[in-house]
């Protein structure tokens, strides 16, 4: 990969206002992402990862910081710059459900891209959407029905075929599975990866799963109400966590029948508990609250987000050794 | 031997203008008192629905066949008022998605107290002192009474209506997807007080759930259901561990868990069949690795196994404990 | 596949997908009747002048006569056929029905999508001014404006237009936002739609039967409006409609001269009109309050 | 401030940006419609040239266009009561005056009946949307489509010759009996009054309740449907619980704010109901106001029905606001 083929984002914050208090979304996150990376970003609901996602796909205006791709400032791209982005980079969404618009059918669903970002012919629209279906493992037939015809898996299969419609280099999915069954999840997650491989195609995976995060992702980023905290390779994020959060959401991730569990606690006691506490109002590390490695300094200083060795970075003043 | 709940042949139906939808359709199972029993099974499989009719609850145009009994109770031929004393005073639910189970403009006191009061001849004063016991119980502070339900994070409203759930202090509670929607923090967190509170109580419980890993971690037995129909029962730990049917082996397959990373995870080739007129052979058969010509033509009937489970397939998988 | 079907699928596509809106109309009963109802209303309308059996404003014989053969709701003070009134009436009362159901759901629509779709200072602004259209009771105001204006057709028109767009404008709206939230206005956008495509082609037709239930009621508030500003005289004095024609009865005193059928039928006329167009809107499904104002806040 | 003072601080800013966009529109309307009141005026009363000068004087309109509406702000806003200048009908009696006798019989009659029909629609909707598909459910349903179509003095003209004309149970028009001597307040005098009142309002219910019966039992068709209800039917409530504090207490939100929303579209039938039953109110007053051109006459009637639409929407809000504890404690 050449040089700068990334997707960067250097302080980037995004506000938000809810119930008459300012929440930070996104705090401050600088993260890179090679565009043939296949990452994840794992949190909890209010950790800012869908919020990452959309503002990497600029569907969030930045309240601070920027995102460059390629090198340059998305802030300030033209618009035949944002189309040849969007080109580059799509999205496939939660919702498979909410994805397609009830009034389209599949192929007039699949041909808005190439229309609009590939100035397609109509023909090449018909023949690129009919391949697309192909590749999803689905019949050609499809491209008339609309999207109450089809199952959950179904459109999210569609879905993907949207995103890939363009030939992007980079896709951005905010947690693909999360509305399916188990069942159908692992199958839109082969996909993926396989297009991933196939294409040399690079995705950032937003997901609350831990054990979806390390089953499809090279590279896990680790976020804590809009913050990053653990930015490390999957097997070694796994196996070693450097931040107690990581060392929590791993523990507490789905295992198989059978296999033993040793679950980290958080800090005991009646005051530690989880629905209670409001992060955004601590002055330190916003995860001191519950944490069990709690130092002094943790409630008073914000963790910068540090080297850990091996190419891995985490933000803790109080990081569990490395196995 | 007679349990709690004695489900027999008991099929509902709800009519559409496309036909009749059989949400479950000839399930039959027995609840040992004092055990936590498990429901298993992905969306629309009727695991959900099968919660609701046993408080006796079909909303019209439904119907249901076979029988229920709860409690040595006929459930189906109550009588209104009958049947009104005979919800949560004998069987209570900790419903799903907490989020909307709480009326939204009332206080938590007020409901708690409400459910109290409506069932016996208490002052309003000794219902909100019980209301505030049973907080405790869950470990919330007396605080809650006053909140309304908007203003409590999911998981406080969880707890809530946990507490709900034993205020009359029920023989069987029904617990339906009681951590879905949950961070994995707070649905640890749930979970325990959920198991303290039945332990405490010495109630029943039957929990449904989409989530293997949980139902490993929660239940002494578990039926696996599948379109309505149960594919698998038994002790929770044999089933688990050595699945019988192939649908549940394919599920437990399929389901993408943390120690799975790096291996491949298959999903469940195809697409579940419509509910409305089912087939009158085996509904898992076109999906079936396993199936022959017979699964095709009929549906297979209960075989007992050594270790007691009972299995609805022509070829079972786990030989040993064949009967 | 061919355009055309296309184009048709796009126009007639409702939520429920493949169930085009007229379909859903035929297939509902209530509907059927509600068209069968405004059929032969539209027939009565276009071929006035040849069931009408006079004049309407000419004098054919005296003043006051009680229904009869000849005058089948009988004669008003002049002298003139209340029947040839009546189904002349059918047309203008028809024809101010529906140009102004046009011109409200136009402007209604417009305002709406626009004012959902862009958000912030234009959203804020023309939603304060809709609110103070919606807060000042528009019939009145209809009156107020008319007598500035003079009796007559346009100032009827006009005056309904401009007071009945702003309800419909805010159910509008609030549809357009709750579908500009949706997975697959996103999608449009990062598909590279431009604004006028997302818009028109994307929100816009997901809100086709909810439009068009609402402009068949558009068409009975229409009626009723200019009704009762003809009945405080501000209708025009040289044309029929039904409300003039009860505005007469009303003021030559038909109670009083054996007028019963006089002064009910116009008010019969325009509720089966009114029931009409309620049983075409509802077949379209998307209504919750038949004035079209059920917004909260 | 807390947040719920937050919201009743701007929906008041709102109600007052509202009223001042009113008088906005009541002052600039003439004056885009036609050049000139005065002229208007003149034409229909042929006055003398004298009297057009005297008139465009006391009008101000020799003067520019915003010291008008200065002066006209200065009129209605500072100046208690309004000066709303002086009906030519009825010279040399103000036009605040006129209003002044007229609007309680309107506010009287209107408030009654909207009163009576939300009660009356809110429970009938409450009971069908509970038993959705019941007989009442159907009935509501032929009911509001049928009222939904009609105007109000329609109905009005039908009750009257009913009731009034044929039977003879009610008054045919007016607010008190002209053989009435009884002093105002009395008993008897009381008992006059609602006698004349009732044909107009029940006028008013009949053409209103459907309204808010179909609006209640809409909501309550939804509300059923939430997870909510279905606890509250497993945690076996009692029936008046399950309609109480479940039903009414969700589904009575959406009423009120409609029938705030809809509140200008009853005062603006019920000023026609007024003129059928020749009432002394508002709607009478405005009638007789444009057959004689009246014109500040009609232009104090705006302004003042302006202010009463607005104040009861702003009630409405503070009323909402109260009962929904989203917005109260957030």
């Amino acid at each position: 990969m050449e040089k700068g083929e990334r997707i960067e984002l250097k302080e980037a914050s995004v506000n938000y206002s809810t119930g008459g208090r300012n929440v930070a979304a996104l705090d401050g996150v600088s993260i890179s992402i090679g565009l043939n990376e296949r990452v994840s970003v794992v949190g909890e609901s209010g950790a800012g990862k869908t919020t990452l996602g959309r503002a990497v796909l600029g569907l969030v205006r930045l309240d601070g910081g920027s995102i460059e791709f390629m090198g340059k400032d998305m802030g300030r791209m033209r618009r035949r710059a944002i189309l040849d982005f969007r080109r580059q980079v799509q999205p496939v969404f939660q919702d498979p459900y909410d994805s397609m618009n009830p009034t389209q059918n599949v192929l007039q669903y699949l041909s808005m891209p190439q229309r609009f970002l590939m100035k397609s012919s109509r023909a090449e629209m018909r023949e690129k959407s009919e391949s697309l279906l192909e590749t999803m493992g689905l019949e050609s037939d499809m491209l008339w029905k609309y999207p109450h015809q089809l199952s959950g898996g179904q459109k999210q299969r569609i879905a993907i075929a949207r995103a890939l419609a363009t030939e992007p280099r980079f896709i951005i999915a905010d947690e693909p599975t999360s509305m399916l069954d188990a069942s159908a999840a692992a199958g839109i997650l082969n996909l993926l990866r396989k297009l991933a491989v196939e294409r040399d195609m690079g995705y950032m995976l937003v997901t609350h799963n831990m054990g979806v995060a390390a089953y499809s992702a090279d590279r896990i980023i680790v976020m804590y109400s809009g913050r990053v905290v653990e930015d490390q390779k999957t097997e070694s994020i796994v196996t070693s966590p450097r931040h107690p959060y990581t060392s929590v959401l791993i523990g507490h991730a789905p295992v198989s029948a059978g296999v033993a569990v040793n679950r980290p606690t958080e800090l005991a006691g009646s005051d530690a508990d989880p629905d209670a506490i409001d992060p955004w109002k601590l002055a330190g590390c916003r995860y001191s609250a519950r944490c069990t490695r709690r130092l002094d300094e943790c409630t008073r200083v914000v963790p910068e987000l540090k080297e850990t060795g091996g190419g891995g970075r985490a933000a803790c003043h109080n990081p569990l050794d490395a196995e | 031997m007679s349990g709690i709940v004695e489900l027999a042949d008991l099929k509902i139906i709800f009519p559409t203008s496309r036909g009749d939808v059989n949400a479950v359709d000839g399930v039959t199972l027995s609840v040992e008192e004092g055990s936590v029993f498990g429901i298993a099974g992905e969306s629309g499989c009727g695991k959900t629905t099968i919660g609701l009719a046993l408080m006796g609850i079909i909303r019209k145009p439904g119907r249901s066949e076979g029988g229920i009994r709860v409690n040595g109770k006929d459930v189906s031929s109550m009588k209104d008022e009958e049947q009104r004393l005979f919800r949560w005073k004998e069987v209570s639910m900790v419903f799903q998605g907490a989020m909307n189970s709480l009326n939204p403009v009332k206080n938590i006191g007020y409901q708690i107290a409400e459910v109290i009061r409506d069932h016996s001849q208490v002052t309003r004063q000794k219902s909100m002192e019980m209301a505030t016991e049973l907080l405790k119980k869950v470990r919330l502070p007396a605080t809650i009474l006053d909140r309304f339900p908007h203003q409590l994070s999911g998981g406080q409203k969880q707890r809530v209506v946990i507490a709900m759930a034993i205020a009359l202090n029920p023989k069987l509670i029904i617990a339906d997807e009681p951590t879905t929607a949950l961070d994995v923090v707070s649905q640890e967190y749930v979970l325990q007080m959920l198991k303290a509170v039945v332990e405490a109580s010495n109630s029943t419980v039957v929990l449904i759930s989409h989530d293997l890993s949980l139902l490993a971690e929660m239940c002494d037995y578990i039926a696996i259901m599948y379109l309505g129909k149960i594919m698998e029962t038994g002790r929770a730990e044999d089933i688990l561990a050595n699945p019988s049917h192939p649908y549940t082996l394919a599920l437990l397959d399929s389901n993408i868990t943390i120690d799975k990373r790096g291996k491949k995870v298959e999903s469940i080739p195809g697409y579940p069949p419509s509910p409305i007129n089912l087939p009158r052979n085996c509904r898992f058969s076109d999906r079936c690795a396993f199936a022959t010509s017979e699964c095709y033509e009929s549906e297979p009937p209960p075989t007992t196994m050594k270790d007691g489970r009972t299995v609805y397939c022509y070829h079972p998988r786990y030989e040993d404990g064949e009967g | 596949m061919t355009e055309s079907r296309s184009r048709f699928a796009r126009l007639f596509h409702t939520e429920a997908g493949t169930d085009t809106v007229l379909l859903r109309l035929l297939h509902s009963k209530s509907g059927l009747v509600g068209i069968f109802i405004l059929a032969a209303l539209s027939a009565v309308a276009l071929l006035s002048s040849f069931i009408a059996p006079y004049s309407p404003y000419a004098i054919v014989a005296s003043p006051y006569l009680p229904p009869s053969q000849s005058h089948l709701l009988g004669t008003d003070g002049l002298g003139r056929d209340i029947f040839s009134q009546m189904i002349y009436g059918t047309r203008l009362s028809l024809e101010i029905g529906f140009v102004s159901a046009v011109g409200i759901t136009v402007i209604g629509t417009v305002v709406g999508v626009v004012s959902g779709f862009a958000g912030s200072y234009v959203d804020e602004a023309l939603m304060r001014f809709v609110d103070v259209m919606l807060v000042i009771p528009s019939i009145a105001f209809m009156i107020f404006v008319a007598t500035i204006m003079g009796p007559g057709v346009v100032s009827v028109l006009t005056v309904i237009i401009v007071f009945g767009w702003p309800p419909l404008s805010r159910m509008i709206r609030s549809q357009t936002l709750s579908i500009k939230r949706r997975g697959f206005v996103e999608s449009a956008v990062v598909s590279g739609s431009p604004r006028y495509y997302t818009l028109f082609r994307v929100i816009l037709p997901n809100m086709t039967s909810l439009i068009v239930a609402n402009a068949m009621l558009a068409v009975i508030y229409a009626i009723i409006a200019d009704a009762s500003l003809a009945f405080i005289g501000l209708a025009s004095t040289n044309s029929y409609s039904w409300g003039s024609v009860l505005y007469n009865a009303q003021i030559e005193g038909a109670i009083y001269h054996n007028g019963m059928l006089w002064i009910t039928l116009p008010g019969v006329a325009i509720a089966i009109t009114g029931i009409a167009m309620t049983l075409i809107a509802r077949a379209f499904g998307d209504i919750t309050d038949p004035r079209f104002s059920t917004e909260g806040r | 401030m807390s947040a719920y003072g937050r919201f009743l601080l701007r929906r008041a800013v709102y109600a007052v940006i509202t009223f001042f966009i009113a008088l906005v529109m009541i002052f600039i309307i003439p004056r885009l419609v036609a050049v000139n009141p005065v002229d208007i005026i003149a034409a229909s009363q042929q006055l003398p040239p004298s009297a057009i000068r005297q008139l465009t004087v006391e009008f101000g309109l020799n003067k520019p266009v915003y010291v008008q509406f200065l002066l006209y702000l200065k009129n209605v806003i500072l100046t208690f009561p309004p000066n709303l200048g002086f009906s030519y009908e009825y010279y040399p009696i103000s036009v605040w005056k006129l209003i002044s006798i007229s609007l309680p019989w309107t506010l009287f009659l209107v408030g009654t009946s909207v009163a009576i029909s939300a009660f009356l629609g809110t429970m009938m909707g409450l009971y069908a949307g509970m038993n959705r598909g019941g007989i009442l459910d159907r009935m509501m349903s032929y009911a509001a489509m049928t009222t939904q179509s009609l105007p109000y003095f329609w109905i009005a003209i039908v009750l009257q010759i009913l009731l009034a004309v044929v039977l003879r149970v009610f008054p045919i028009g007016g607010a008190i009996s002209i053989t009435d001597v009884s002093p105002p307040y009395s008993l008897p005098w009381i008992q006059d009054v609602v006698y004349h009142a009732l044909l107009p309002m029940i006028t008013i219910v009949i053409a209103t309740t459907p309204v808010y019966s179909i609006i209640m039992r809409n909501t309550l068709v939804d509300i059923v449907r939430e997870d909510y209800m279905v606890a509250a039917e497993a945690k076996g409530l009692k029936k008046s619980t399950l309609y109480n504090t479940y039903g009414l207490r969700n589904g009575i939100l959406p009423v009120v704010s409609l029938i705030a929303v809809h509140f200008g579209y009853v005062v603006g039938g019920a000023l026609l109901v007024e003129i059928v039953f020749s009432y002394p109110g508002v709607g009478t007053l405005l009638f007789n106001a444009i057959l004689s051109h009246d014109y500040p006459l009609i232009q104090g009637i705006f302004f003042i029905l302006a202010i009463t639409v607005i104040g009861a929407n702003f009630i409405a809000d503070v009323i909402y606001s109260y009962i929904d504890p989203r917005i109260r404690y957030t």
